[in-house]
């Protein structure tokens, strides 16, 4: 696993990482008619990076990370259409906050554990919630989900339109901002010691490092911008379903972040794109079968791109530098 | 009072039938995951392949229900070498994201293929006659089918105790997945170790898979909705034992149809609390051989 | 008599990087054979090579007469090849005595009651798992767990490394005994170049994947400058 | 020094048991300040146990504690090793797939108490990767100081674990087995670097290299079966019977 | 063009086979009346279940890029919810053919429905029920057709002088409903009253009630036609002989209307195929788009289009006569009762009697009603 970050490199934005920006711009001009599902891909690309936060950086491994895209989504949905608060920044803050606040409460319980144990008890709060959500019909709506939220225009000024311009601008705005965050947290100090728990926890706790705190705060960080995730969500496509707390977003996160590299932030980028673009493009060739290719592509990167879609990249580029 | 114990035996009659199916399903989870180390999520697609075979074999075949059982046994078995040598035993030693990926792919390209190859409905179980009906004890009814359900899965868990647990392969698998080149380096062939425990595990699961499609029916996206009850059995189990996942599977069994009998506004709420308990206060699972 | 080991032209190394280059040795039943050299030159390599677990390049490798470079680690074993290797690399989930019958040949001398005569050390803790032994134990439980083997050849890489001195002369003494009784033949890399000299039969002194120098232990032992120079010296 | 002194370390009757092994028998011990010590004893005695029991990676079963006179019994690992309790492991325990710089750097940023800092980015806190540095090269791994752990042979892991351990710029400093691997002429650094550690920095090391122990001790505690046996100046040490039999043998050592 | 939203992954994916099916066929069979020059494209597009988020997604696609007239499909509720303000800011008109909740079809003034609401069964059901049966107990998935469905049957039920003598809200995942089932037979109840999605679900609750033998102990099973669809009565097997449902559609109706859907369906995909009641509404929810495209002769005014849908009326339907309500948007159907019965070797859910003409979803009344 190439790292980014530590005291020996440097951390200079280099030209490629301009680059998504970029092609996202680009996108915005050139591919009009895809923006919703732009959009879509935007926020996967947030919700990817928070899980790199705490898987790649910091070693916690979790299938239930959907838990605060769903709080965001629905703290979002309840603001608007349960308490008639529209603002989107409003519904923002407070998606961030109460994710993160149940980032910290369920991160003081799991964290306490590892490997496996993390991995169920994450899976088993996402479906406690899960359930929680389908029974508190009053709030949630149960399993019908909550139709008609709305927002307010940003500013006052840009409408979320159906056609998805406002709603593409905000959500890369709003992912620039916090990956401009998480890269300088990656590469600070506080980047090197979440590697370093990683890496080698006894020698952490042996360095003086008190653990356990110093990953409930990542924990929480981490949780706090899914459920910004989640609040772009509800935000372009003006609903919540239960299935944004579901054990398949969780696991479908898992899959983006490790086909596009886990511990390098950019696997973040690359893995929700080229997943969510697979994924609709066979869905639209073959709406009974589109499971196999993605499965296919999957095994591919799994035998052919160790470490992800960008770890191939590396090893291709190595070999020409060699050569 | 009377009618409360005998609702409780029937609670405890197809919690227990639950269970037994949980257990001889998951065992084999608890091999590759525990014992290997392979973060097999695709676990289900064998117990799927053997409910597909047993509905195939005897739908379309006329295969005798005993029969069809054995082949589901020995064709998922067999089917699961050829994936274990071409692919699974390439990532040994590749880490859990890999193997993470690697069989949700699997997953999912399993999903596809049910689908085309048996659509959209869940496999019908035609159980032959002698296994209909129900059998009178202590005053109640209890469906034929399921109580042989019970004594034969009963009969497995005996075999996999005595066959399994009491020589040194379970201390050899473990020592392959602590070092592999250590373990070679003491003379024990992993591959091939790797590959009959794999068999067997997989065997297992699609063995459980046929004789359970009658409690947890077979349809194409069978593997992905069942993990998380599979992964439960193995978690609360504790890795790498065969007796752990034996008493988590019961309990999950028992938990969950006296949830629904009594108290069905609860859901799964109880299953998940509960597991969230034991493994607060076992991290490693009830009976963990590995922490 | 055929030779127990014999190299020649050995090269190997990791991946595609080559780390021994042109290496040759004979090694006769019952002999005994010091390899010495600094820090990084190499000796982990070369018994790591004979055991199977490095990128084999070239050359030759004959166990009694029978070439065994293509072998897998597993066959080599069991062809009589037995491996103490340096970090010790117990199994840490398993318990000593697990750790032992793993590596039991079918039909061997060894036994549990054999090394735990050897070890008692080991037999007070037979059920403690293996990253519940202090650092000496996990090395006399690397050794115990080689012996279970039934090797012919023993290859020992620092095996004396965190052993309390009053050990260290027994396990020597026993090799010293197995050698005559049980016709084992030993390769020992050894740090303390004197106390290695003394209990082998020829040395072999390695620089930079090479062998620089081999002959006999006392010859080597009995020239002090010759000894500074190949060992400490660059 | 005088034993009036507080002592940099001092444990009252501590005691720990696994299961029916008593690896730690009511010991009473005192590292004095400035204090070069060393604690022999047959493998197995406790000795590792003991060194986790002073640093908190393993609860003891009763018994106290006091790090300058401040009773550290219940307190966590990280408090104590931000007291200046600093150690190296028995077993090599680093961050193997990170350059042998950020091993050191990332002890001193602990240190520091930047580590919680999330906006500058790590390369350019300059002082901190100097001083790294400076540790690696008194070790002799100035060229290795890029180089990802993992590919380094082990002897030279061993040097980065004492290193880390000085990058931590202890007041107490327990050294596990810190020769073991070390091939001899570099064991003869490790003893002039801690020959140039400043004196009140108090030491107290694990070694079965005899002539390592005699040449650095000034004091030597004998521990045998998790009780003290005896302790004292090392030629009292060298000729005491008992210590023979246990322990040292009647063979030289080189 | 034709926007289809439908469901073709996950475990609900058998009903975008049907509905499919359904569009395809009806489209091959009546090309020929599209005026000139009109060519029907459909434009799949699988939501893989209740996902409003992608649902939404996919609509706001299937109009902005491949800018469709017409929206169809959906199959669940939570997706027609999210996709409802779509249709209304892009002013597409959008044909429901299956999602049952009586309140979609309020939420944008372009949703026309084609299928049936949950209502339309539960409450002729309870009534009829009444009448033999004294003690229900009703077992429902937990969600919202579910507890529709209940409501609609202990309304009109009770008020018919029957007693529920037990509730089961069963989760929607339920695979197994051995312990619901032993718990509604020791409640010994005149009938079991059962609303369950179609296939395997409903499926295991057939092979429970009799396995465990509910049905031996003489408990009636009555429910909607939901658990015993056309495509599993051969997998449920003889056990479902004597079921009683209350629905807005069956195969075996001897309608001549419904006798030519049927063969016409078994020419296209073999004779083991039978259409199901998703596949009637999509049937006819093509009729109705059909029926606009010709109206307009081919250029689709979305207003129009809404306007000619709300007063859409064909006697030609598989399932006899129906009528799309214009105030409401919602249809009109007759509802027929049903015994699942074997005939000639096969089983089939025969109509024994009209239930009730020409019935308007009686929760829109209600809703009227309250106000
Ligand atoms: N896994 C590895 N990958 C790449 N290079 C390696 C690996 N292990 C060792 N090396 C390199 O091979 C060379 C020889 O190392 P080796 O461990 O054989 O030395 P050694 O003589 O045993 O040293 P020591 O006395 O420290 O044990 C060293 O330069 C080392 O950097
Ligand atoms: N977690 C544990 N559970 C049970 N026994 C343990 C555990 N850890 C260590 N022991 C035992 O406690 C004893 C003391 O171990 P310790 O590591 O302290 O010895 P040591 O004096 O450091 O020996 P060495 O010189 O060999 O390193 C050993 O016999 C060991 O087997
Ligand atoms: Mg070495
Ligand atoms: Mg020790």
């Amino acid at each position: 696993m190439m790292h980014s970050g530590g005291y020996a490199r440097g951390s200079r934005i280099g030209v490629l990482e301009i680059l998504p920006w970029l092609v996202a711009i680009a996108a915005f001009f050139l591919l009009p008619e895809y923006l919703s599902l732009g959009a879509r891909i935007l926020i996967f690309i947030l919700f990817t990076l928070s899980l790199d936060l705490i898987l790649g950086y910091a070693g916690i491994i979790t299938l239930g990370h959907s838990v605060f895209l769903g709080l965001g989504a629905y703290t979002a949905g309840i603001l608007s259409v349960k308490a008639g608060i529209h603002d989107p920044f409003l519904q923002l803050i407070a998606g961030a906050a109460i994710g993160a606040g149940f980032g910290a409460i369920t991160g003081a319980v799991v964290l306490r554990t590892k490997d496996l144990t993390q991995l169920m008890l994450t899976l088993a709060i996402a479906a406690i919630m899960m359930e929680v959500g389908n029974k508190a019909n009053w709030l949630t709506g149960g399993a019908d989900g909550l139709p008609g939220v709305q927002v307010n225009p940003l500013f006052g000024v840009f409408e979320f339109d159906f056609i998805g311009k406002t709603g593409y601008v905000y959500c890369l705005v709003v992912l620039f901002i916090v990956w401009f965050f998480v890269r300088r947290m990656v590469y600070s100090p506080f980047g090197a010691m979440l590697t370093g728990i990683r890496e080698n926890t006894a020698r952490m706790h042996a360095l003086g490092a008190p653990v356990y705190k110093r990953l409930l705060v990542v924990y929480t960080i981490s949780a706090g911008i899914a459920g910004i995730a989640g609040v772009l969500l509800t935000q372009t496509t003006q609903s919540v379903g239960l299935n944004v707390l579901s054990f398949e977003i969780a696991g479908d996160v898992l899959v983006m972040l490790i086909l596009g590299g886990v511990g390098r932030i950019y696997g973040a980028f690359v893995g929700p794109t080229v997943y969510l673009i697979a994924h609709d493009e066979l869905a639209k060739q073959f709406p009974e079968y589109w499971s196999f290719g993605v499965g296919f592509l999957l095994l591919i990167v799994v035998f052919f791109a160790r470490g992800g879609i960008l770890g191939l990249i590396d090893k291709i580029s190595a070999r020409v530098r060699k050569s | 009072m009377q009618a409360f114990l005998s609702s409780l035996v029937s609670v405890l009659f197809h919690g227990v039938a639950y269970g037994m199916i949980l257990y001889v399903i998951s065992v084999g989870l608890s091999v590759t995951m525990g014992l290997m180390g392979f973060v097999n999520l695709a676990h289900g697609v064998f117990a799927m392949a053997g409910g597909l075979l047993l509905s195939t074999a005897m739908g379309r075949y006329g295969v005798p229900f005993p029969l069809a059982l054995l082949l589901a046994f020995v064709v998922v078995a067999v089917a699961s070498v050829v994936l274990e040598r071409l692919l699974y035993s390439k990532l040994y030693s590749a880490g859990e994201l890999p193997q993470v990926l690697f069989t949700m792919g699997l997953i999912f390209m399993s999903i596809a293929v049910a689908r085309y190859l048996y659509g959209t409905q869940a496999a019908p179980l035609f159980l032959p006659d002698y296994l209909k009906g129900q059998i009178p004890l202590f005053g109640r009814d209890f469906p034929t089918f399921r109580v042989v359900l019970i004594i034969f899965s009963g009969l497995i868990v005996a075999a996999l105790w005595f066959g399994v647990e009491r020589t040194r392969w379970g201390a050899m698998v473990r020592a392959a997945v602590d070092n592999r080149d250590m373990a070679q380096s003491v003379g024990i062939n992993t591959n091939r170790l790797f590959m009959l425990t794999f068999a067997l595990g997989s065997g297992l699961a699609g063995l459980g898979g046929a004789l359970g499609s009658d409690i947890l029916p077979v349809q194409s996206t069978y593997p992905l909705e069942n993990l998380v009850y599979f992964m439960i059995v193995v978690a609360v189990g504790g890795l790498g034992s065969l007796s752990g996942p034996f008493i988590a599977a019961l309990l999950i069994g028992i938990a969950d149809t006296a949830t629904k009998y009594w108290l069905p506004e609860l859901g799964a709420f109880l299953i998940y609390a509960a597991t969230i308990a034991v493994l607060l206060w076992r991290p490693q699972g009830l009976f963990g051989v590995r922490s | 008599m055929t030779d127990v080991l014999s190299v020649s032209k050995l090269r190997a190394g990791y991946g595609e990087t080559v780390i021994l280059e042109d290496v040759d040795f004979t090694l006769p039943e019952q002999g005994s054979l010091a390899v010495l050299g600094r820090n990084g030159v190499g000796k982990t390599t070369l018994l790591a090579t004979i055991m199977g677990r490095t990128t084999y390049h070239g050359g030759e490798i004959k166990y009694r007469g029978e070439k065994i470079e293509n072998l897998p680690i597993y066959e080599r074993c069991r062809r009589g090849i037995g491996y103490v290797p340096q970090t010790r690399e117990i199994f840490p989930s398993l318990s000593v005595e697990e750790n032992l019958l793993v590596a039991e040949a079918q039909g061997g001398k060894w036994t549990l009651e054999r090394i735990f005569e050897l070890f008692p050390n080991l037999g007070n803790r037979r059920r403690n798992r293996g990253n519940q032994l202090s650092g000496g134990e996990q090395q006399m439980l690397s050794i115990g767990r080689a012996l279970m083997g039934n090797p012919g050849i023993l290859l020992m890489d620092e095996p004396f490394e965190g052993l309390a001195p009053i050990i260290i002369e027994s396990i020597l003494k026993a090799v010293e005994k197995l050698i005559r009784e049980e016709a084992l033949a030993v390769i020992l890399v050894e740090q303390h170049a004197k106390m290695t000299l003394r209990v082998t039969q020829n040395a072999l002194v390695m620089s930079r994947g090479r062998v620089i120098h081999s002959g006999p232990s006392a010859g080597l032992l009995a020239d002090e400058e010759l000894l500074a120079r190949l060992v400490v010296a660059q | 020094m005088s034993a009036l002194a507080t002592p940099a370390l001092e444990t009252q009757m501590l005691c720990k048991a696994f299961g029916a092994l008593t690896v730690a028998d009511d010991i009473n011990f005192r590292l004095e300040q400035g204090a070069r010590h060393a604690l022999i004893g047959p493998n197995g005695a406790g000795k590792t146990t003991f060194v986790n029991m002073l640093t908190g990676a393993l609860p003891s079963s009763s018994g106290r504690i006091f790090m300058n006179g401040e009773d550290i019994t219940t307190m966590s690992q990280a408090a104590r090793t931000q007291r200046g309790l600093g150690r190296t492991f028995q077993i090599t325990s680093l961050f193997r797939s990170l350059p042998a710089l950020d091993n050191v750097a990332m002890g001193i940023a602990e240190r520091e108490g930047v580590a919680l800092r999330m906006w500058k980015p790590a390369s350019g806190y300059s002082a901190i990767r100097d001083e790294a540095m400076s540790h690696l090269e008194k070790m002799g791994l100035r060229d290795e100081a890029l180089t990802v752990v993992r590919d380094l042979p082990y002897g030279k892991q061993r040097l980065i674990e004492i290193a880390i351990a000085l990058g931590l710029k202890p007041k107490a400093l327990l050294l596990d087995e810190p020769a073991a691997g070390v091939p001899s002429i570099e064991s003869g650094r490790i003893l002039d670097v801690l020959a140039e550690l400043p004196k009140d920095i108090a030491i107290l090391i694990i070694e079965h290299d005899m002539e390592l122990v005699f040449r650095f001790a000034e004091r030597i505690t004998v521990l045998v079966q998790g009780a003290v046996l005896t302790e004292g100046a090392p030629d009292q040490i060298a000729n005491d019977q008992r210590v023979r039999d246990v322990y040292l043998g009647e063979g030289g050592h080189d | 063009k034709i926007g289809v939203v439908n469901t073709f992954s996950g475990p609900q994916a058998s009903f975008g086979e049907m509905i499919d099916r359904a569009f395809r066929l009806y489209i091959k069979l009546h090309a020929d009346q599209l005026p000139p020059g009109v060519k029907i494209e459909i434009i799949n597009r699988d939501d893989g279940g209740a996902n409003p988020d992608k649902a939404r997604q996919l609509a706001q696609e299937l109009v902005v890029r491949d800018k469709v007239d017409i929206l169809s499909g959906i199959t669940f509720t939570p997706n027609a919810m999210a996709i409802a303000p779509i249709a209304t800011q892009a002013k597409i008109p959008t044909v429901l053919v299956n999602a049952g909740t009586s309140v979609v079809v309020t939420r944008s003034p372009y949703y026309v429905r084609s299928s049936f609401t949950i209502y339309q069964h539960c409450v002729p059901l309870g009534t009829w029920a009444a009448k033999t049966l004294k003690k229900t107990f009703i077992l429902v998935s937990d969600y919202a057709p579910g507890h529709d469905c209940q409501e609609a049957y202990t309304s009109s039920y009770t008020k018919a002088g029957g007693e529920i003598v037990g509730v089961i809200r069963a989760p929607v995942a339920t695979a197994d409903f051995a312990p619901f089932l032993q718990r509604v037979k020791d409640a010994k109840p005149d009938a079991m009253m059962v609303f369950l999605p179609a296939g395997r679900t409903a499926t295991a609750m057939m092979k429970g009630f009799v396995d465990l033998g509910l049905k031996s102990s003489g408990i009636k099973l009555i429910g909607t036609g939901d658990i015993v669809p056309e495509e599993e009565l051969p997998n449920i097997g003889d056990e479902a002989i004597g079921t009683i449902t209350m629905f807005h559609y069956s195969a075996a109706g001897d309608r001549p209307a419904n006798k030519a859907f049927v063969a016409a369906w078994r020419k296209e995909y073999g004779d083991k195929a039978t259409p199901n009641f998703a596949a009637a509404a999509s049937w006819d929810g093509m009729a109705m788009i059909f029926d606009a495209i010709k109206k307009q002769n081919g250029k689709l005014n979305p207003e129009k289009t809404v306007e000619i849908m709300k007063n859409f009326k064909t006697d030609q339907s598989p399932r006899g006569t129906i009528s799309i309500d214009p105030e409401t948007r919602d249809i009109v159907q007759n509802e027929y009762l049903r015994e699942t019965r074997r005939v000639g070797g096969e089983l089939v859910n025969v109509e024994i009697e009209t239930a009730s003409v020409a019935v308007k979803d009686p929760w829109q009344i209600m809703q009227k009603d309250k106000k």
